[in-house]
């Protein structure tokens, strides 16, 4: 019975009408009700996940516990299900950080409470869709749909300059999936079905494959973010409320990743091939130049957001890199490694340092770096996590964050030592920025009398940084068992995208 | 020269100064007139052209209907047409020259090379039986009989929107309505308006404004 | 107990009392926490001097032990365990021992302090990432081991948060520090491309064939390593046949030691040293003395079959040396801060380990490592005791006269500077003799600069060592009259280490001379190749270590260590009056000196200003002026610009319409008649 | 008389109708009365077409477009005389409602 279980489908839909239920039940009459139904719901969604990554069988790339059924048979269109080892991590970190989100709501969110939560659970349900998704135009749904909470969450409960931010974050990404949807449709049309593995295996031309390319970038590029369509990302994390940065950064961003791997390298591998230089390029100038924007930032949030976009750089030079690596299978499995354990590290420390952030704030309500200063004098507990967190995000071996950049910078290396030389750059640049803001921030004697009175963090905060705290130390100690489950299907897309479609002429 | 092209050139040229009469003659009513004299002149070319039904049609209809219509709303509305006028000159350069060349061009169509007698001969007078008005009549009350039909709708409707269009409604009547007057209640005619005790400075009004505008922030 | 198990005592023991420290430290109290931690740490120094002893006497063979698979993929391993062998085994002993001596004097060193609790979890972490660095038998150990100890000692560093300068410090020493790691992780690239492991044991086998190559083909006609397949090169510049090419080899050694020169303050990753003194006085010692700032010299040690194939590097290393060695002395001498005075020594001496780095005597190198540990975490320690006695005052202008008051302090200070200016019998003659007479015989590049500077170093080591003795110690007491009433000797807490620490600086060379720097204790861990053994000639007539010892009398090095004593003597004791004439005469030399040749404002101003301002220019040209308002809000503005212009289109005179549309057929018709 | 001067003089007439439009341009009833002229070449055209090619449909269609002409008319002054009203002018500038 537990076997036949749609659990893919239940992870999907059980937050969303949890959401629903949340909206138009109790909602902020009985907010009392609304949270624990949230509450409930995100727990037996991350039940799910550990669920689900008890019934994952390790060591196959094939797509598993698929679940299948017409939705528009007219143009083909299937409602389909299925993940492997690169979806189940990325739909394990959202499960987590949704509990995180709806816990860390109960003492922040100060109005329309039922709202958020129902925001938020949607998200998780949309967002957990996009990564089960098998079929491309399934997938397309669930990837704009996602944007509609996000963009109510900033919206609704974010800083004075939301308006901005909201329609920026919005036009910023649709602008890039609406060419994500068009060559959709193009292959679609071609091939006669939607589902992603015969895209994979159909044949196109090297002009075809680099627009298609070209068209996913658009989409990809824009969410994961890549230097130069990035601008989006400070601004909306800035006023994003606490929730809708964490979710953003720890999983929205992942999603740009995902869509390379999932898309872009197996579909269009000649056309990737083609532009891999330039992608490398940018991917460097997201770490190096983002790097030191990030050193001249006031805001802290911002200065977070511009080190996502750093990290972010890792990813995608891990992905693109591997088409530099012909021959070297090691290399390879390393590059994309390192790109899929920064992705899930990146979830937990951003969100990590983003919750930290929102403490801060809910408490001084200011996110300007001068501001504070000796807040490890009144709020010691919470100035040692952070501390956990911002060297994890300098890269500090031993945590998560140290992994990624170093299985990135190792493989690069291969391609061409000038790579990792800039990559590299990112050890002090990283630490740079992530330290002096810690420095600023937590060091020092007490700014202010407001800041020698604070409380350090609460039963709910410390449930939420110390679980994060946990996971960053085990991943960084012991990854053994992510990189086993991702292995397989890393292999998958490497075979996909290092075999070029053109039959030999290419 | 025979009689029909005498007949033809000179009602053609009457055509033509009248239809540039019609544009440039400052009074309106004669500009009617002009137009009046217009529809003449084409109605003996058409008659030339064997379409006696129409050419009668055309001033009956036209000249006696619509052009009457025309007259009539040009006296009843108090227009100052010379003012109207103003600015004649200012686009006349612009108008000539497009008329100019869209007559080139219609003109590079229609001449006689291709459409010439020697192209397209005249085609035998019809003889004493023929009459123009059971052919069409034929035509319009076989083939033709929904455009027909259709035609009487639109006309119809013409009707009905020129009349909806210009009818104002009765005339108010100044009568007493006690109907009316029996439901008036006291919020009708009275509103209590609530004040608070004048102030002098009026910086503590802006600062209660202020108030509520962060009561109002707060409640959303 | 297995092997396996002691080794991961050995490691955990530390870490154990360190969580239990950090996160259960307010609820243990004082005492229970230093209780613990040093539990941990005498259980870790325990084994650790088993092991030596196993290595030292009972000849053990090197272990290779895997404690844990961190990731496996595409047949490629990368696993935590560790690498045993006489190396590893002297540093656990010179790691867990120091250690420990730091502990116990942190009780009466930091008794009154609030982070009580704390300052013990960070040094038993310490102790624990510098265990893994020395134990790692893989890169990525290593790497972890380094940058646990730069975190810790960013931690320490910072220890009293609420100064600002030590806040200052800390972040730099870290920084500079992930400079240097900078390189190291280029190292690492660099090996895995060379070697496709990240294991110690494939490196340095595969090495360890081509070197038994060098006698047996004619090196001449084909390198060895071209016969393992390691003789590969990367391009640095150019495109097609314009490349220059460079040895991975060579890459290799010089990216790791990069990576050494920013853990051990090489010139001119240097800075951070000084600073960090910033911190408690115990952690300088343990750390900044003993055994962080060793890491570098260990590393390069370790890495002896790499760079025994690289000339350019070793010449790098030894030039890199040679500079910190005199020129970091030279600053030494102008310091004012007792601490200070110690860091600069300590650079020196971390340039002269160096030096003996890059002319292949690795074994004089790490025995001087072995043996400063020693002298030096005694000096520091003792220097600290000075400073509680003093009530936290460092300045040794306001000293004097302490030897009657301070007795204990004072002759574990005396054992301690002579041992640093090599005075024969004592540890650092040893170390710092074989050293220079190594130095003495290398041929390779710039050994000519190398040895006048470890020459030239031993008159700077005697006059700043001797200089602080005798201005602290000796002459007029300068102690304002309320420190001077409460003036006592230090605790047993403090005093106990002191003693212990004192006994190796006095003893260690002597007994482990023979084995360590002339006898085969090094033998499976250091690599030399034949053409380079700068040692060869102090192997044959080493005699013992006390006929070596007295031959030491009659060397020019004593007699220069005794030139730099009595100047000393006389400049700084009997005629006072000579020291302001000379600082007058060579006032240019002075002022460079005493800004420490402006190391510090040229990375404030280019590297810290610059980088900031370089970030400005990004954020607010690049990112918000250019992309942000030029492209994004720009594109937008242009739009509704565009359509601002558009709606003007839209007269509402319909004779305009009409006008259009007669014109519009009119080029309609045309384009039918004369085009079509 | 061949075709083409029956065409000439509609073509004529057409022209003269357009210059009409555009120098009138403020005046309503003169640019209804232009419309009107227009049309009158139109039915020209039609039916000396008619005539020259024999066939009587094209007078049909003259026969519509009266019909649709004097509605129009119709119309048109209905307006005018609602918008003289509403206005108290014909001043096609003042006519700006449209504008965007």
């Amino acid at each position: 019975m537990l076997e036949q279980l749609p659990i893919l489908s239940l992870l999907i839909w059980l937050p969303i009408l949890g959401g629903f239920l949340v909206l138009f039940g109790p909602g902020d009459k009985l907010l009392v009700w609304s949270q624990r139904i949230s509450i409930v719901i995100s727990v037996l969604t991350l039940l799910l996940t550990g669920w689900l990554l008890w019934v994952y069988q390790n060591g196959s790339a094939e797509y598993q516990l698929v679940e299948q059924a017409d939705w528009i048979p007219s143009f083909n269109i299937q409602y389909a299900l299925g993940v492997d080892g690169i979806a189940v991590p990325l739909i394990a970190l959202t499960g987590l950080i949704n509990l995180l989100v709806v816990v860390g709501a109960i003492g922040s969110v100060k109005f329309r409470r039922a709202q958020y939560f129902s925001a938020a659970l949607m998200m998780t349900g949309l967002m957990n869709g996009v990564f089960a998704a098998t079929d491309a135009i399934l997938f397309y749904v669930f990837w704009e749909a996602m944007l509609i909470p996000m963009f109510l969450m900033i919206g609704v409960w974010g800083g004075p300059n939301r308006i901005y931010a909201t329609i920026k974050f919005f036009l910023y990404t649709f602008f890039g999936s609406i060419f994500m949807l068009v060559a959709l449709i193009y292959m679609g049309r071609e091939l006669g079905s939607f589902a992603i593995s015969d895209m994979q295996q159909m044949s196109l031309s090297l002009s075809e494959q680099k627009w298609i390319f070209v068209a996913f970038l658009a989409a990809f590029a824009v969410k994961i973010p890549m230097v130069p369509v990035h601008t989006w990302l400070p601004d909306a994390h800035v006023e994003a409320p606490t929730g809708g940065s964490v979710i953003l950064a720890a999983i929205m961003l992942k999603m740009g990743g995902y869509g390379f791997l999932r898309f872009s390298l197996p579909i269009t591998p000649d056309g990737a091939d083609a532009f891999s230089w330039w992608l490398i390029l940018f991917s460097l100038i997201a770490i190096a130049y983002i790097g030191f924007v990030a050193l001249a930032q006031q805001d802290m949030k911002k200065l977070i957001a511009y080190s996502s976009i750093a990290h972010m750089g890792f990813v995608t030079l891990g992905i693109f890199v591997i088409l530099m690596l012909a021959g070297a299978a090691k290399a390879q499995s390393m590059a994309l490694q390192g790109a899929m354990v920064q992705m899930i590290s990146h979830g937990l420390i951003s969100g990590a340092l983003f919750f930290s952030i929102g403490v801060l704030y809910d408490r001084v309500h200011s996110r300007e770096i001068s501001d504070y200063g000796g807040v490890v004098n009144s709020m010691p507990v919470f100035a040692s996590l952070l501390m956990l967190f911002v060297m994890a995000n300098a890269g500090l071996p031993g945590t998560s964050g140290f992994i990624g950049e170093f299985f990135v910078i190792l493989s690069s290396f291969q391609a061409d030592w000038r790579i990792a030389l800039v990559a590299g750059t990112t050890l002090v640049l990283g630490a740079a920025y992530s330290l002096w803001m810690y420095k600023r921030v937590i060091f020092g004697k007490a700014a202010s009398d407001k800041i020698s009175r604070l409380e350090d963090i609460n039963g709910r905060e410390k449930f939420i940084l110390m679980t994060l705290a946990l996971l960053i130390l085990a991943l960084g100690l012991y990854p053994q068992p992510l990189i086993e489950m991702m292995q397989p299907s890393i292999e998958n897309i490497i075979q996909l995208a290092t075999s070029s479609k053109l039959g030999g002429q290419g | 020269m025979n009689v029909e092209q005498i007949v033809f050139y000179f009602f053609a040229a009457l055509t033509i100064i009248a239809a540039i009469g019609v544009i440039t003659v400052k009074n309106a009513v004669q500009a009617v007139l002009c137009l009046v004299l217009t529809f003449f002149s084409a109605a003996v070319l058409w008659m030339l052209l064997e379409a006696e039904f129409l050419a009668i049609t055309l001033i009956l209809v036209y000249v006696g209907a619509v052009m009457v219509l025309f007259l009539f709303v040009v006296m009843m509305l108090d227009v100052d047409y010379a003012a109207l006028k103003q600015g004649f000159t200012r686009y006349l350069p612009l108008g000539l020259f497009t008329a100019l060349a869209l007559f080139a061009v219609i003109y590079w169509v229609v001449r006689s090379k291709y459409f010439g007698s020697d192209v397209i001969p005249e085609p035998a007078k019809h003889g004493a039986e023929y009459s123009n008005v059971k052919e069409l009549g034929r035509l319009l009350y076989t083939e033709y009989f929904y455009a027909f039909e259709i035609a009487g709708v639109i006309l119809l409707v013409a009707i009905v929107a020129a009349i909806s269009l210009t009818f104002r409604g009765r005339r108010e009547r100044r009568g007493q309505s006690v109907p009316g007057q029996h439901k008036v209640s006291k919020e009708d005619r009275l509103r209590v308006i609530k004040m608070d005790a004048e102030k002098a400075p009026s910086d503590e009004l802006e600062q209660t404004a202020d108030q509520n505008d962060e009561q109002q922030r707060g409640n959303s | 107990m297995s092997m396996q198990s002691q080794l991961l005592l050995v490691v955990l023991a530390p870490l154990f009392g360190a969580l239990l420290a950090g996160l259960l430290g307010k609820k243990l109290g004082k005492k229970n926490t230093h209780r613990l931690t040093i539990l941990g740490v005498a259980i870790a120094f325990a084994i650790s001097l088993k092991v030596f002893f196993s290595y030292l006497y009972g000849g053990a063979q090197p272990l290779n032990i895997t404690v844990y698979n961190w990731a496996s993929f595409a047949d490629l391993t990368i696993q935590v365990g560790f690498l045993l062998d006489s190396l590893t085994a002297m540093m656990m002993v010179v790691v867990t021992f120091v250690s420990l001596m730091v502990h116990i004097y942190s009780i009466g060193y930091m008794q009154d302090d609030n982070g009580y609790q704390r300052f013990f979890s960070y040094i038993s972490l310490f102790t624990f990432s510098m265990l893994m660095l020395v134990m790692s038998n893989n890169f990525l150990q290593l790497f972890f081991g380094w940058e646990a100890v730069g975190v810790v000692s960013y931690l320490l560093i910072g220890f009293w948060f609420q100064k600002e300068t030590a806040i200052f410090a800390n972040m730099k020493a870290f920084l500079v520090n992930r400079v240097g790691d900078f390189g190291f992780i280029l190292g690492i690239g660099a090996i895995f491309m060379l070697f496709g492991t990240l294991d110690y044991a494939p490196v340095f086998s595969k090495l360890n064939s081509a070197e038994v190559l060098i006698g047996n083909i004619n090196t001449d006609e084909i390198s060895p390593l071209a016969v393992v397949g390691l003789d590969k090169t990367i391009s640095v510049w150019g495109e097609g046949s314009e490349t220059v090419q460079w040895s991975l080899i060579s890459f290799i050694c010089i990216c790791l030691f990069i990576g050494a020169m920013g853990k051990s303050a090489q010139v001119p990753l240097h800075v951070w040293l000084p600073d960090s003194m910033e911190g408690p006085t115990p952690i300088s010692a343990l750390i900044h003395a003993a055994t962080m700032v060793t890491a570098g010299v260990f590393m390069v040690a370790r890495m002896s079959p790499l760079f025994e194939f690289s000339e350019t590097a070793l010449a790098m290393v030894t030039i890199i040396g040679a500079i910190t060695a005199l020129f970091m002395g030279l600053v030494g001498i102008v310091q004012n801060d007792i601490k200070r005075i110690v860091a600069y020594s300590t650079l020196s001496q971390l340039g002269y380990m160096v030096v003996a780095l890059g002319v292949s005597a690795y074994s004089a190198a790490v025995f001087h490592l072995f043996t400063h540990a020693f002298f030096k975490a005694l000096l520091f320690l003792a220097a600290g005791s000075v400073i509680v006695a003093l009530h936290h005052e460092q300045d040794i202008r306001k000293m004097g006269g302490l030897y009657k008051k301070l007795p204990i302090t004072y002759w574990c200070s005396l054992i301690g500077t002579l041992a640093l200016i090599g005075t024969p019998f004592f540890a650092g003659f040893y170390s710092k003799d074989a050293i220079i007479a190594a130095v003495g015989e290398a041929q390779g590049f710039a050994s000519g600069f190398a040895q006048f500077a470890v020459l030239a170093g031993v008159v700077v080591t005697a006059l700043y060592s001797i200089r602080m003795l005798l201005i602290v110690f000796h002459g007029p007491s300068r102690v304002d009259a309320h420190t001077a009433a409460h003036l006592h000797e230090s605790p047993k807490v403090i005093t106990w280490p002191l003693i212990l620490l004192a006994i190796p600086s006095l003893a260690i060379g002597w007994l482990m001379a023979e084995p360590m720097l002339v006898g085969d204790y090094f033998k499976d861990a250091i690599v030399v190749h034949d053409g380079h053994d700068t040692l060869q000639a102090l192997r044959e007539h080493f005699g013992n270590a006390f006929s070596f010892a007295l031959h030491g009398f009659v060397t020019p090095v004593f007699w220069l260590m005794l030139l730099g004593v009595v100047a000393a003597i006389g400049i700084f004791w009997w005629k006072p009056a000579l020291a302001d004439t000379l600082s007058k005469l060579l006032t240019p030399v002075r002022k460079l000196v005493e800004n420490k040749y402006y190391f510090d404002e040229f990375n404030q101003k280019v590297f810290a200003k610059g980088a900031v301002s370089l970030g400005n220019v990004f954020w607010r040209y690049g990112d918000k002026a250019v992309i942000d308002e030029g492209v994004i809000d720009g594109g937008s503005q242009t739009v509704v610009k565009i359509a601002q212009k558009a709606r003007k289109l839209q007269t509402g005179y319909l004779y305009h319409y009409a006008l259009i549309m007669v014109l519009g057929l009119l080029a309609l018709l045309a384009w039918l008649l004369f085009v079509a | 008389m061949s075709l083409s001067h029956y065409l000439t003089v509609s073509a004529i007439l057409f022209a003269i109708s357009i210059v009409g439009i555009v120098i009138n341009r403020k005046n309503v009833i003169t640019l209804l009365m232009c419309i009107e002229l227009m049309l009158l070449a139109v039915n020209t055209n039609f039916i000396a077409f008619s005539r020259y090619l024999g066939d009587e449909v094209g007078q049909i269609f003259v026969f519509f477009i009266l019909t649709v002409a004097a509605a129009e008319a119709a119309i048109g002054l209905a307006i005018l005389v609602v918008l003289f009203r509403t206005h108290r002018a014909i001043d096609v500038e003042q006519l700006e409602e449209l504008k965007g």
